[in-house]
């Protein structure tokens, strides 16, 4: 459900910003398209993925949490 | 304006001009013809019966009948229709020559183009023979009321003024109140067809330069075959065209816009309609009412703060009924609760149903009454709330608290002064509404955040809608939900940037003191 | 060009730190200390100082640009893109935290059988609409909504202190300092860094200069409100603040008036709501701004709808549940934003002064 | 084509959304669809699990109300539905299955507690309770012992739902003391102090069906329980909180310079007996407590832990000895009496308290709060605050004697007695 929500809601952007997706010709533009598309599928993705109650327990913030875990261990001994 | 072909030249014989004026305007049952004989030679003068007034129409025949032997002498015809202002500046130096009235003046035309357009405009045209142009003076007086009192902005106190179809009548309401040479109505003309005269008005010296030019660039993009209402220009010079809220107020009376110049905003009066176009606005400017002006300052501050809370219950009241029965009904006392279920039970309906049906009964009501002949409109009103109200809730079709608080929002948009606002909450509510029915509290606000997003981002003629409660200008503040007395608005409202701020000049940087502290 | 004041910015600040802050940092605190947990909240002025030093820097080092376009200035179209992708990054995942918590807040509060993500999309289309329409209007609401706060909050204050104990902050410091510095850290670390988003709407500010005050301004006005709300809490609720999850949220429910008023938790509830979309709107204006430099287009109006969704996604796929949310806050957002928001440009400002190139106001003037 | 090309947009846009949000509608319920429950009855069934018993308001009857002139007479206004299950939720969705709407816990008023479950099951149901966000945190806990089930299904008034009017009960108890106002929020705050005893009101059938209060329960964490009822909850209100209206009767004292200035004792009073055995209410003075208030303070230390419990009132006197003349003396005698009775009932309280192993005075409170080292020391021995001294500080103050100065047949009676001194010849 989330994921058809999902799908939705990007069509919905689609839809809203066909004009800047078919003939934007400001500076910058190939680039933002190549970003709108990234955020978009990634989104997509992380909704489906989102949704899914039988996908194993992701960490998707684990490298995170391994990278700067430890500085806020040593915050909390400092004092 | 676009021609065909050149101009055609005013024939010499007074007889076959005004037979070629009359082929131009035929079939035209109320054009007037009469020929005179002045100082042997004949005269044909022309008008359309019912733009003209009669008295004046006789003077000018006077005039010509005046004229006698000066009449004959080559020239007599050319100096008296020299054009208004020449005749004017003449007639102050020396004596009137004979034939001359300085209430009347004359001017010459030379084409029949223009003899036609000065018939249509309600002057009378005279032609002479042998003479290659015709002689116009305006004599019109349209048909149109008198001065009333206003309709549709009533108060218990203050002046009695409304202003009419009259362009001039108008202007003169205004003169009357504001003598400044600096008060300017400066002419426009909308209509390629209609020719619709316009006065924009402001005042030299207070209305920032930068905002009349916004108004003019706005105002040269009117393009229309015929401005029969302000409406139609007011719809050109709209700042957010697709928001349901409304950028320019209007009024009808005279002195309401005195004091918006004076606050250095610009008017727009066109011929025809009775009403005054008012720009820039704010959105606590429309929950002014003139009244609040006549009335001591302290009564006023509960008044505006009613009429705010009002504005937001016109608006929210049905969506926040309609939430809390069906999805937040935590927040009801117990008994509350127990009662308004009992009320419920047995309606066939869904509550957001129920609500929207009432609505819309509501609405249909509501505009019955208004157009309906005003005798026949009231019984219908109260014909449909206490009849067709109570059988409805006797049926079983509603429950009497949905009737009440519709009733209640329709007495709260009664409240605002402005009848777009009225408009704009009768059209949200329906809006909030729905999202109510979906989501309960939570989406009437998300609805409300959005729609203070909307207000605070539409402008009028530059000026920020929601100025001065967002972006916040504190000195403008004085004006707003509370109004400040008199004597304490020194100061113009910075939010339209006037050249000259001070209202009155008492000595400058000095508090004047009271009389009772001297 | 669209300016906002510094009314409006010390608004936007106020609302960025409180949005949650209001939520679940008096729960926070509490974790470690109830008796002295009023000497916890004070500490957001740490992190507000912070992040008022790193505005001071960036200011003057880079005048009228962004955090992201000053990280690209002063470390090169590859570090600094990095970077400033890293900082894309750190700014949504920010808004996706903000957003699950709110939106679990919402389902926990007042629809418990609306699934979560309905109720994220339904915030961030609103919060979509705010960003579209620009800062200035973010402002605006922000300036529009100060008053309805002032009117509401103190009424729900005053009700609750009928239940007020001042027994519960007794004895004080009798734990020693240890427990207040840890009950500090998030205060400090985690909200009181995200001031550091005021530095991507610097080109939008009318006084750009002001805003180390500014952020100082808003840093103590929000830990003056942060601690009245943590003395409010604790006094009424006491110990069982240790374990909720909404604490003032209780505290409204405690709330009673006769049988008149029997509840007003939703009421609460959706204020909450509101300034929450306030504070969504305002990070999420950092993030298409930080979006729009990454791509060097002439505005961030198309970043809007994919970022917005990209981050209603986001919460729900970076946090399994609630509890990962606050393991997340206690556990990494502290150091991940120290070196996020105080590191990196300290970085990058280092980098630009030791270059010492005049590229100043070539930069200024070309982005 | 663009302008075209927005309309389109803003019509698709808005109606992609809606279709989206109707998901939204999960949380849409009519009123009329609901079952609002009013109170909640919780005991222990014989094999252990919780009885629960649901007072629900009945919508049909509060209809036929409304409706003037149809005879709804024979409908009760409310349904009492009882169930059992292993959990509160369990239970309540046990409700749920008989009946034909939500049950909407949202407007529960009180939560009635059974003797068993607090000894038995109290700390699961409380964090049910505590967890369950449509429970009010305002709601009363009450406490009885009898069964819940049937204090919540005693029907007095035809017109109003038995739990409500338990509400009603309650708050009008509350008003000699606060403590009475038994919500949650207060009862699990005290329960988390260190001295983790709360204090609940109590109700139970009275003899004539109807629900009473009867005094004051005391629950430790642990579901001890001390029940004190209203003859002797005086001592333990005063211990714990400000007070107002409580009523007290002293001995007379006696005339100026017989006997001891002590007055009478709180057995004295209640023990004036005739000869005939009968109360003598002639013999006592009643006395209106205005307003008491009182403060427990730790004021020794960890080696020699006591307590400082000073106590001041001011109250009223509503029925006099008939010998008595109310001047400046005889005031003072009388509130030295007074204070003395307040004293002799706080020890007794005190003593049935420790005796029961309930800090209800919140003695370990107050420490901790004075002294957070001391407390940890003394920690180690957990029954100290069943030792250690009190020491009394109570000053009672007379202010008013209401419309008259004494009593009626005073004047006779004062002849009398002075005719009996007489005779005995010691008369002043």
């Amino acid at each position: 459900m989330n994921g058809v929500v999902g799908m939705g809601l990007a069509l919905l952007c689609g839809v809203l910003q066909w004009r800047f997706l078919l003939r934007a010709k400001e500076p910058g533009a190939k680039t933002a398209r190549l970003v709108w598309c990234v955020l978009m599928g990634a989104g997509m993705v992380a909704a489906f993925v989102a949704g899914r109650q039988d996908f194993p327990s992701l960490r998707p913030l684990g490298w995170l949490e391994t990278v700067f875990a430890p500085l806020t261990r040593w915050l909390y001994e400092v004092g | 304006m676009r021609r065909r072909q050149g101009p055609t030249p005013v024939p010499q014989q007074a007889e076959r001009a005004a037979a070629e004026l009359e082929r131009r305007l035929m079939p035209c049952p109320d054009l007037r013809q009469q020929s005179l004989a002045v100082a042997g030679r004949t005269a044909v003068i022309v008008w359309l019966e019912g733009l003209v007034d009669e008295q004046r129409l006789q003077i000018g025949l006077g005039a010509f009948a005046a004229g006698g032997r000066d009449a004959a002498q080559p020239g007599w015809w050319e100096r008296l229709g020299l054009g208004q202002g020449r005749a004017t500046a003449e007639s102050r130096r020396g004596p009137v020559p004979g034939g001359r009235s300085p209430l009347l003046p004359m001017r010459s035309v030379r084409h029949m183009e223009a003899a036609v357009e000065a018939v249509l405009a309600g002057n009378a045209v005279a032609f002479l023979d042998g003479e290659p142009f015709a002689t116009a003076w305006d004599v019109e007086k349209s048909p149109g009321r008198t001065i009333e009192r206003p309709e549709n902005e009533p108060t218990l106190q203050g002046p009695q003024e409304a202003f009419t179809e009259n362009l001039g009548g108008n202007l003169a309401l205004l003169r009357k109140r504001l003598k400044t040479p600096g008060f300017k109505a400066e002419p426009w003309e909308f209509g390629e067809r209609s020719h619709t005269q316009a006065a924009l008005l402001y005042i030299e010296g207070i209305t920032k330069p930068e905002l009349l030019d916004t108004v003019r660039r706005r105002l040269k993009y009117v393009h229309v075959d015929a401005v029969v209402d302000l409406n139609v220009v007011r719809e050109y010079i709209n700042d957010a065209p697709f928001s349901p809220f409304p950028t320019t107020e209007e009024t009808e009376r005279p002195e309401r816009v005195v004091s918006s110049l004076l606050q250095g905003r610009v008017g727009l009066l066109i011929d025809g309609s009775p009403n005054c176009v008012m720009v820039p606005v704010t959105l606590p400017m429309l929950l002014n009412s003139p009244e609040d002006y006549y009335m001591r300052f302290a009564l006023a501050l509960p008044l505006r703060l009613l009429r705010h809370l009002m504005f937001w219950s016109a608006m929210l009241l049905p969506s926040l009924y309609v939430a809390l029965l069906t999805y937040n009904q935590d927040l009801m006392p117990t008994p509350l609760l127990v009662s308004v279920a009992a009320q419920h039970t047995g309606i066939p309906f869904p509550t957001v149903i129920e609500a929207l049906a009432m609505m819309v009964a509501f609405e249909a009501l509501r505009e019955a009454g208004t157009r309906l002949p005003r005798a026949v409109g009231q019984s219908v009103s109260i014909v449909g709330t206490l009849i067709i109200g109570d059988a409805a809730v006797r049926a079983g079709l509603v429950s009497p608290g949905m009737v009440i608080v519709v009733a209640a929002t329709g007495v709260a948009s009664f409240t605002l002064p402005a009848l777009g606002l009225v408009q704009v909450t009768r059209l949200l509510q329906f809006l909030f509404v729905s999202v109510a029915a979906l989501m309960g509290l939570y989406g009437v606000v998300l609805l409300a955040v959005a729609t203070v997003g909307h207000l605070v981002s539409i402008r009028s003629c530059g000026i920020p809608y929601m100025s001065p409660l967002a972006p916040t200008v504190w000195s403008d503040m004085k004006d707003t939900v509370v109004r400040a007395p008199w004597w304490a608005m020194r100061q113009r409202p910075r939010q339209f940037e006037p050249l000259d701020s001070r209202r009155a000049k008492g000595r400058p940087g000095q508090r004047q003191k009271r009389w009772w502290a001297r | 060009m669209t300016q906002i004041s510094r009314y409006q910015v010390i608004l936007m600040l106020v609302w960025v730190v409180l949005g949650t802050g209001i939520l679940t940092m008096p729960g926070t605190i509490a974790q470690f200390t109830v008796h002295d947990a009023w000497l916890g909240a004070p500490f957001l002025l740490l992190g507000g100082g912070l992040s008022a030093g790193v505005a001071w820097v960036h200011v003057r080092l880079f005048p009228g640009l962004t955090l992201t376009q000053a990280v690209r200035a002063a470390l090169g179209p590859w570090i600094g893109g990095f970077l400033a992708a890293w900082l894309c990054l750190w700014l949504l995942i920010t808004t996706a935290t903000v957003g699950r918590e709110m939106s679990a807040f919402v389902t926990v509060a007042t629809l418990p059988n609306t699934a979560e993500y309905v109720v994220g999309a339904a915030a961030f289309a609103c919060v979509a609409y705010l960003v579209h329409l620009g800062i200035e209007v973010v402002g605006r609401v922000n300036e529009f909504i100060m008053p309805l706060v002032l009117v509401i909050v103190p009424i729900l204050f005053v009700l609750a202190l009928r239940w007020f104990d001042i027994a519960a902050f007794q004895p004080v410091w009798a734990e020693g300092f240890t427990p207040i510095w840890r009950s500090g850290i998030v205060p400090a670390f985690a909200y009181g860094l995200e001031f550091v988003v005021a530095l991507q709407w610097v080109p939008a500010l009318r006084t750009p200069r002001t805003l180390p005050l500014d952020i100082l301004i808003a840093a103590a006005v929000s830990s003056l409100i942060l601690t009245v709300l943590v003395v409010e809490t604790v006094g009424v609720v006491g110990w069982p603040v240790k374990y909720m999850n909404y604490p003032v949220l209780e505290v409204v429910r405690a709330i009673r008036l006769g049988k008149l008023i029997e509840r007003l938790d939703t009421v609460y509830a959706m204020g909450v709501v509101a300034i929450l979309v306030l504070k969504l709107s305002a990070i999420h204006l950092s993030l298409c701004r930080a979006l729009q430099d990454v791509c060097g287009t002439q505005d961030a109006r198309w970043a809007v709808l994919p970022a917005a969704f990209a981050v209603w996604a986001a919460s729900y796929f970076l946090f399994r549940n609630t509890a990962g949310v606050t393991a997340f806050i206690l556990s990494v957002v502290p150091g991940y934003f120290l070196v996020t928001a105080i590191f990196l440009p300290l970085l990058s400002s280092a980098a630009a002064w030791l270059r010492r190139k005049p590229w100043r106001r070539t930069a200024a003037g070309r982005l | 084509m663009t302008r075209a090309w927005a309309r389109c947009r803003a019509w698709l846009s808005s109606l992609l959304l809606t279709v989206s949000l109707t998901a939204g509608c999960a949380d849409y319920t009519e009123v009329d669809d609901l079952y609002v429950m009013t109170g909640l009855g919780v005991d222990v069934a014989d094999d252990g699990r919780l009885r629960v018993t649901a007072d629900i308001i009945n919508p049909d009857a509060s209809q036929s109300q409304q409706t003037v002139g149809t005879g709804g007479g024979s409908q009760t206004p409310d349904l009492v539905v009882q169930t059992e299950a292993d959990s509160l939720e369990m239970a309540i969705d046990n409700v749920q299955r008989r009946l034909p709407h939500r049950v909407y816990l949202s407007h529960n008023a009180v939560v009635v507690l059974g003797e068993g479950i607090v000894q038995r099951q109290l700390q699961p149901l409380m964090d049910e309770l505590e967890r369950n966000r449509s429970i009010r945190r305002s709601e009363l806990l009450i406490m009885t012992k009898d069964r819940a089930a049937d204090v919540l299904s005693a029907r007095v008034v035809a017109s109003v739902s038995s739990a409500l009017r338990l509400q009603d009960v309650a708050e009008q108890a509350a008003d000699w003391s606060p403590v009475l106002r038994s919500d949650q929020l207060h009862v699990m705050r005290s329960w988390l102090s260190p001295s983790g005893t709360s204090a609940m009101i109590w109700i139970d059938m009275g003899s004539q069906g109807d629900p009473i209060v009867r005094g004051l329960a005391l629950v430790t964490r642990e579901g001890r329980t001390l029940w004190m009822d209203a003859k002797e909850w005086r001592g333990m209100l005063w211990w714990l909180s400000s007070t107002r209206g409580l009523l007290d009767s002293v001995a007379c004292p006696k005339p100026h310079g017989a006997g001891s200035a002590g007055g009478g004792r709180a057995g004295e009073a209640a023990g004036h007996q005739g000869e005939d055995g009968l109360t003598r209410l002639d013999r006592t003075v009643s006395i209106h407590w205005l307003g008491t208030r009182t403060r427990v303070r730790w004021a020794g230390t960890a080696q020699k832990p006591w307590f400082w419990v000073e106590w001041r009132g001011e109250g009223g006197v509503e029925r006099g000895c008939a010998s008595m003349r109310l001047d400046a003396d005889e005031y003072s005698r009388l509130e030295a009496a007074a204070a003395s009775l307040v004293r002799t009932e706080m020890q007794a309280a005190l003593q049935r308290a420790r005796r029961a192993g309930v800090d209800a005075m919140g003695l370990q409170n107050a420490l901790y709060q004075a002294d957070a080292k001391a407390y940890q020391t003394l920690s180690a021995h957990p029954d100290w605050w069943q030792t250690a001294p009190v020491r009394y500080d109570i000053r009672a103050r007379l202010v008013r004697s209401y419309m008259v100065t004494h009593s009626p047949f005073g004047e006779y009676a004062r002849e009398e007695q002075k005719k009996s001194l007489g005779a005995g010849g010691s008369g002043r």
